[in-house]
């Protein structure tokens, strides 16, 4: 049976590779965004963690924060690490990237950054991965809707509709045509004012 | 065979040759050109056939239709897209007077034969004859050619083993010695496609 | 069979046995009053018009037993709904062909687009001419057969070029460039395969090889089996058939150098692809099998029934290998052809060449040295093939093909390790 | 972890000097339209005549928003969801999402719902890997012969899904706290007799396939990936176990009762797609021996333990996790009180799986990146929910 590892063992770990980089509260391991890489290569460099798989990275809206939670596992020993990183920026959110400790981490890093918005701050490839560049919003937020120019299927309206671009879109619209000889196809484009007329 | 007959089919091949040679010039595309040259090749064995001559006809389909345009496209495919298109170039007088002087060989040539020793019956049986007369009388010259031809060979798989393969396969095996798996992939350096093909045409003129 | 007089209908039009009468026949009343070169053209016409006459319709039976002998290896039915056991699906298959849009890519090369679902017609229907149906049944028996036969086949892959490129696609530019480096490499196996027959018989003329294995009561299966091996797979490899699919690998580049053909136009490749399976199955039963002859069964037999039946057979064995065989990548096709059977069918032509010059200088008895030879042919047949088996074998594959059962350990790299270790020991 | 480092920036290296003299290298798209992409999934690679050069995946074909969608229905009207996750492993996607809301509720599950489960799981396993294997010779070029064999099996498998719960291949079936319907009385007879063929059919498919000469060329030593480089790139189940790893959640983690039986774990030992191929085959009989060892043993009492259909679990959050036929398939809920979770994510096995893709395709030819692909096994429908 896989067993949790206690977090207070990890935490040691953590902070004797960093002071206050990690605290145990409430049964669960925190990390200091700043310092994720770090306590992360040594919870799998140490030998007595030994995590060096990571089973899932994902995140959560809390609303006010952002609470990453990656779940960390040691195959010999057989016990498994829940731990989470803390961000507040709303705005801007971003974390140290982990694919320098964990390559799996890479597809599941985009996936967070293409749901959530969350910056991965040294990943060498961080783009959308399931919508596509330019679709406005986050949508696992939970403030989606009223962000800018979503599809509002069935909704009756929001606070903030009609109002352009208030929120920050990722990536431009791309413009490029479908075929170089058909100028007037611009690909797959979205406007950002059709889904409120539409709905009208 | 009756003169109609053996009238229509040298003047339909005739105008096919030189159809297909002039649209040669003509064409800017060179993989169009390509495929006049191969219709221009066609007639020019549909001539051979009206002489009675099965064997060079059916050669002449063989080696040039089947085998050299084949290798021209793919030469041309291989070659970078901007050097591709059959523009102006610096060499045109030359090249025309170069033409000019074969076509006034040939000419000559064609004045200077004497025609009438085609008009005796067809050679029964063309390919033993050819094939002993390549043995016996003229085993010398063939055997040249066989080893020019294989040292043609030899040179274009030279020329075509590029150090990109090389370093393909350097880049496989350091994948490999990272994995832990180097001697797997010692086998990955089977004759990569390029050279392969630079055997496959050699090889062709040489059997034939 | 004998029940009336043959006499009476030998050399008549309706005498089936012999289908060149009634050709013969028209020709010599055209000649009667005509000049020679109508009768030449007329002569040709019938004989085009009767190929094509046999193919159609045969072509659409092959389909549907392609496709339900496929089935019936895969526990399928196949197609049944269509007209009795589904034997009307080709047609139905035709007509829907016929009737979808004929697309072209904007980009693609115009002309050199349209032209490829004809011209590929023009090799596939030529070869059929030396093909012999029966002793005089061909529709030109030239001298230089073989030669024609490799040449024509070898202009189809022009035309498979002019598909792959005009289309301005990039799988119908890998497709085509796989068809072309695959044919002029499988060519030459081929070639070889046959000039061992040549050599042997003396005579490139298809019907002289199948009159020369009549007179000595041989097929040359049994006198040169690696030759008729070679030819088998240098043959499948020219028609696209798995195991050497590869220049329309349906799993790598979609359908390779027609993808962008649909209706009809897909239809002519895929006919042309059809007829030429069958021919060239017709050729191996020619050139291996003893052709129209059967040991004296085609005193009894129409000769082209027998034809026929031998095709069959080689087709039946050609959708055996098809719905079978998992698909060589290229670079093994390759290595295959140039490292194997070209070595081989090159040792096989210097063995022919010295049989053919024992036989003709020492004068032997050709009912006692034909064995003899076929015996030791079969030998040293058997031989290359183990030996290529056991050098083709390389490190990677002589590993055994096994798992592990591990049941009590769980656990990362270590027990990766230790799993390793035991099963290592226990070899 | 470095010397997966210097590989990679050697290759990126080598790419670079391959660019620089003057040859053209072909980006070909495969997908979302393809025949070996099993599915709208698209692999741009670009190719140095037929090598590989660099592959990179591009996905969201099919992306649903399930993660998003489930927030707002409850735990039990979440369950279908999880059916369209991974179509092809319908009933361990159930499973896991059960079991993780089952771990939010605090729900014991009655011993004969969890015999049930098992029982489906293994027989989902069987289904699955007949899918995965066919279309992987496929992939290697096979004309849909070994496919058609091993759809059979697979038939014969939703049939017994669909004489149980209705559907065949989105099933709808576990409930949280056991499973929706009890077992009919004729599946019992009917998988004894699937148990009793299975074995000859696998033997035969062993003697086309084991020692196919073509098999072994197309499939031996290629897309090899170290078990190293395995587990750090998240990889799981057949791929990960197939480098020589002996790591089965079922052993490590036995949920449902595995540990009451008995069975191995197939492991390969170089890690290319041909041990991805017999690990698979292996897992297969191992199922069966599973399926083998409970058919007589299914405890008689209740298969549904009492849950409210609203049910309102305690803030918190859970991550469960089973062994799909596709790897470590785990579900991430937290509650807030609500009868809807907060958060629902699925850790998708195939979509984790293809991490290590572009690694071991580069340096292959065109031919060797679709086998390898066709051996990770992946449905679209999981990776991009």
């Amino acid at each position: 049976m896989t067993a949790q590892l206690d977090p207070a063992a990890a935490a040691e770990v953590v902070n004797a590779r960093h002071e206050n980089a990690g605290c145990v509260d409430a049964g669960v391991l925190f990390i200091e965004a700043a310092q994720l890489v770090e306590a992360v290569e040594a919870l799998r460099d140490d030998e007595a963690t030994d995590l060096i798989f990571l089973c899932n990275l994902t995140a959560v809206d809390r609303e006010r924060h952002f609470e990453l939670v990656y779940h960390l596992q040691s195959l010999d020993l057989n016990h498994i690490l829940q731990l989470k990183v803390i961000v507040t920026d709303r705005e801007d959110p971003a974390v140290p990237s982990l694919t320098g400790v964990f390559h799996g981490a890479h597809l599941q890093e985009r996936e967070v950054f293409d749901l959530f918005g969350i910056r991965f701050d040294g990943h060498p490839d961080l783009r959308r991965l399931f919508l596509w560049d330019g679709f406005p919003g986050y949508p696992l937020r939970k403030d989606f809707l009223q962000m800018p120019g979503q599809v509002r299927a069935g909704l009756p309206g929001f606070p903030h509709e009609g109002e352009q671009n208030a929120w920050p879109v990722p990536g431009s619209v791309p413009q490029r045509p479908l075929h170089p000889n058909d100028p007037q196809s611009s690909g797959i484009a979205v406007s950002e004012d059709e889904p409120a007329e539409a709905d009208a | 065979m009756s003169s109609f007959g053996f009238h229509l089919a040298f003047w339909l091949l005739a105008a096919m040759t030189v159809g297909g040679a002039s649209m040669i010039i003509v064409s800017r595309n060179l993989i169009h050109a390509v495929i006049y040259l191969v219709i221009s090749m066609l007639g020019v064995a549909g001539l051979y056939l009206t002489l009675s001559a099965d064997f060079i006809a059916v050669v002449q389909v063989l080696i040039y239709v089947g085998a050299i345009s084949v290798l021209m496209l793919f030469a041309i495919m291989l070659t970078p897209r901007a050097e591709r298109n059959n523009t102006e170039t610096s060499l045109k007088l030359p090249a025309a007077a170069v033409m000019v002087l074969i076509l006034t060989a040939t000419v000559f040539v064609a004045l200077d034969t004497d025609w009438g020793a085609v008009r005796q019956a067809a050679l029964a049986d063309q390919a033993r004859l050819i094939g002993q007369s390549l043995i016996r009388e003229y085993v010398l010259p063939f055997e040249i050619g066989a080893v020019l031809l294989t040292a043609a060979l030899v040179g274009a798989i030279a020329l075509a083993r590029h150090d990109d393969e090389d370093a393909a396969i350097h880049a496989q095996s350091l994948q490999a010695e990272a994995d832990g798996t180097a001697e797997d992939v010692a086998l990955l350096t089977d004759p990569p496609l390029v050279e392969v093909e630079a055997d496959a045409g050699a090889g062709e003129d040489g059997g034939s | 069979m004998s029940g009336f007089d043959l006499a009476v209908v030998l050399g008549a039009w309706y005498d089936f046995r012999d289908l060149n009468n009634l050709s013969r026949l028209i020709t010599e009343w055209i000649a009667d009053w005509g000049p020679d070169w109508l009768s030449s053209i007329v002569t040709g016409l019938l004989g085009s018009l009767g190929i094509l006459a046999v193919i159609g319709p045969t072509l659409l039976v092959l389909i549907w037993v392609e496709r339900k002998v496929i089935a019936r290896f895969q526990q399928r039915y196949g197609p049944n709904r269509v007209g009795p056991k589904g034997l009307l699906q080709p047609v139905a298959d035709a007509i829907k062909l016929i009737l979808k849009e004929q697309l072209a890519p904007r980009a693609a090369d115009k002309l050199i687009f349209f032209l490829p679902p004809v011209l590929i017609f023009v090799p596939g229907l030529l070869i059929w001419g030396v093909l012999p149906f029966g002793p005089r049944m061909s529709v030109a028996d030239l001298n230089v057969g073989v030669l024609f036969l490799l040449a024509v086949s070898g202009t189809g892959v022009l035309v498979l070029f002019m598909a792959g490129w005009s289309s301005n696609n990039k799988y119908a530019l890998f497709g085509a460039m796989r068809a072309v480096a695959m044919s002029i490499s499988y060519e030459v196996p081929m070639v070889l395969a046959l000039l061992t027959l040549v050599v042997f018989s003396g005579t490139m003329s298809v019907n002289g090889i199948v009159e020369w294995q009549q007179q000595e009561d041989v097929i040359f299966i049994l006198l040169f089996p690696l030759s008729a091996i070679a030819f088998f797979f240098a043959a499948s490899a020219e028609l696209n058939r798995t195991p050497a699919d590869i220049s329309e690998a349906e799993s790598e580049i979609v359908a390779g150098y027609h993808t962008e053909y649909s209706g009809m136009r897909f239809g002519l490749f895929y006919a042309v692809e059809l007829g030429n399976t069958l021919v060239i199955s017709a050729f191996i039963a020619t050139f291996f099998l003893g052709g129209w002859w059967l040991w004296g069964l085609d005193q009894w037999v129409p000769s082209w029934i027998i034809l026929l039946a031998k095709t069959g057979a080689v087709y039946f064995l050609l959708i055996w290998t098809r719905g079978t065989l998992p698909r060589l990548r290229i670079d093994q096709l390759m290595s295959f052809c140039w490292k194997a059977l070209v070595p081989a069918t090159l040792i096989f032509v210097a063995v022919a060449a010295v049989e053919r010059t024992l036989l003709v200088t020492q004068g032997w008895d050709t009912t006692i040295a034909l064995p003899i030879m076929a015996v030791i042919n079969i030998a040293l047949t058997l031989g290359a093939v183990m030996l290529f088996a056991r050098l083709a074998r390389s490190e990677r594959l002589r590993r055994p093909a096994r798992t592990t059962l591990v049941r009590d350990r769980v656990g990362g790299l270590a027990a990766a390790r230790e799993v390793a270790s035991q099963a290592g020991g226990g070899d | 972890m470095t010397s997966a480092d210097d590989t990679r920036s050697a290759l990126s290296g080598t790419i670079e000097t391959l660019a620089g003299d003057g040859s053209e290298p072909v980006v070909v798209n495969l997908g979302p339209q393809h025949p070996s992409t099993h599915g709208v999934f698209r692999l741009k690679v670009t190719l140095d005549g037929e090598i590989v050069q660099d592959a990179e995946m591009r996905i969201g074909y099919l992306h649903r928003s399930m993660e998003k969608l489930a927030e707002e229905r409850t735990y039990t009207q979440n369950i279908p969801f999880t059916d369209r996750i991974d179509y092809l492993a319908a009933m361990s996607n159930n499973l896991a999402y059960c079991l993780a809301a089952e771990e939010l509720l605090g729900v014991e599950v009655p011993p004969r719902g969890q015999a049930i489960r098992v029982l489906f799981a293994e027989l989902q396993r069987v289904a699955s890997h007949a899918m995965a294997n066919g279309t992987f010779i496929n992939d290697c070029g096979a004309w849909h012969t070994p496919l058609f064999y091993m759809f059979r099996d697979r038939e014969r498998v939703l049939d017994m899904f669909e004489m149980t719960c209705g559907a065949r291949l989105t099933t709808n079936y576990m409930r949280i706290g056991g499973v929706a319907f009890d077992l009919p009385d004729e599946l019992l007879p009917t998988l004894r007799s699937f148990l009793d063929d299975m074995p000859d059919r696998i033997a035969s498919y062993e003697d086309l396939l084991m020692e196919n000469e073509i098999l072994h060329a197309r499939a031996r030593g290629i897309g090899v990936i170290s078990p190293e480089m395995a587990i750090n790139s998240s990889l799981s189940g057949p791929i990960l176990r197939a480098t020589g790893v002996p790591w089965d959640l079922r052993k490590a983690n036995p949920y449902c009762g595995y540990e009451n039986y008995e069975f191995d774990i197939p492991v390969g030992e170089q890690g290319d797609c041909f041990d991805r191929f017999l690990v698979r085959m292996a897992e297969v009989k191992q199922s069966l021996r599973i399926l083998n060892q409970l058919i007589d043993n299914i405890p008689d009492g209740p298969w549904l333990a009492d849950v409210p259909l609203h049910a309102r679990p305690p803030e918190g959050e859970a991550y469960a996790r089973v062994e799909s036929p596709r790897g470590e398939l785990g579900f991430y809920l937290v509650s807030d009180g609500s009868p809807a979770p907060y958060r629902f994510h699925c850790r998708p096995p195939s979509l984790i799986n293809l991490s290590a893709l572009k690694e071991m395709s580069i340096g292959g030819t065109l031919a060797d990146a679709i086998v390898t692909l066709g051996s990770i096994d992946i449905v679209v429908g999981e990776i991009d929910r």
